[in-house]
């Protein structure tokens, strides 16, 4: 039973590694805030990051709900080009 | 003609404007714009991260909202991703139609979009530490003007 | 780096693209336009007439503009004069600056002037007659952005 | 003495040449449209028309006046790009 957590950015140096695998069987935005820690889970809080599940972005984050073998994917803000 | 390409390695702008202008011989004109690692500045490097599931997707939905907006008679968009070094190529847009207005337009429209609304995340190596590059208010701005 | 050229012969607007990128690798990007003769519409020939003593000093007073109005670190302008066919480059701005927006505007600004404020006179062969080309009200329009 | 007086565009068809060499000593604007006939002189008698003289642009076709050894160029509307 596990979710994977991906960091995108500057979230992947806070998170240690790029990706994270959580053994549980839901997850929750509140869950996910408070299992990452002060700093991690600081920078998470932040309106600007945005949530993709299975590869679908999360309109609202607070709402989110995350099962065994989903991938969950945070994402600061962009600069590509 | 829709072009669009997630680049893992280097690519040649001046030959890939080529073969789309070759492509479109009834355009009356080709607009395009290529973004490069900028020499100088220090940076040694700059990296270009992006997620699978939507960066490629999402720039495919991009040249359609393009090419559904303009008079279009093709459109090209190359993104690279993973390490470069300065001079290299990073982004290519190309827009073939009739008349010049809407292939520049559309660059512009497309150029706006991959710089502040697509899903790549850059970092530059500066003497020897990598520095993650924050949107800039610019960008937003830009990004408002198609609203 | 300031290249404004009249060419009597063809040319290759990608050749010319990456030797101008080539030239400018401290600028973040690179926006150009290619005009070319459309193929199709039973055009066979287009020829251009210039008028030597005004044409290309005025090319250079526009190139100069563009440098003053827009923040570049280069600009080049090619036209081409004489008979070509289809599918040929008929004229290539190329713009270099260190943020995009800079280097499509200035494209913008000098095809806009190149188009409906220099001294060409552009005619078409159809079914073996030549027809000179009226200016389009549109081209007056879009020179009037830039007052 | 002459001025040579050169038709660009579609003057050109219409004067039949793209040059022609006058023989006079001096010539005025309205000297020139009286004296190339009633289509070309009507041609260039269109306020889009406008003349260079040695390869200046003269702002008042009005006071123009071409001396010997001087060229004249006749210059319709443009259509570049």
């Amino acid at each position: 039973m596990a979710i994977r957590l991906v960091f995108l950015g500057k979230l992947a140096d806070l998170a240690g590694a790029p990706q994270r695998e959580i053994a549980t069987a839901t997850l929750g935005w509140a869950d996910l805030l408070a299992g990452c820690g002060a700093e991690l889970g600081g920078a998470l809080a932040s309106e600007k990051v945005r949530v993709a599940l299975n590869g679908v972005i999360v309109a609202d984050k607070a709402s989110l709900k995350a099962c065994d073998g989903d991938e969950l994917a945070l994402l600061p803000p962009v600069s590509g080009g | 003609m829709r072009d669009v390409r997630l680049l893992e390695t280097g690519f040649d702008p001046a030959a890939e404007l080529a073969g789309f202008a070759h492509a479109h011989p009834e355009a009356g004109g080709i607009a395009s714009f290529v973004g490069q690692v900028r020499a100088g500045q220090g940076v040694t490097a700059l990296e270009l991260s992006h997620y699978a599931p939507l960066t490629l997707p999402g720039m495919e939905q991009l040249a359609d909202e393009a090419l559904s907006r303009f008079d279009l008679m093709g459109l090209q968009l190359i993104h690279r991703v993973g390490q470069m070094t300065p001079g290299d190529p990073i982004v290519s847009v190309c827009a073939a139609a009739r008349h010049r207005r809407d292939a520049i337009a559309a660059v512009d429209f497309a150029m706006d979009h991959l710089k502040g609304d697509a899903w790549f995340w850059k970092r530059e190596l500066r003497a020897g530490e990598w520095h993650w590059i924050e949107p800039r208010e610019q960008d937003r701005d830009d990004l408002a003007r198609w609203k």
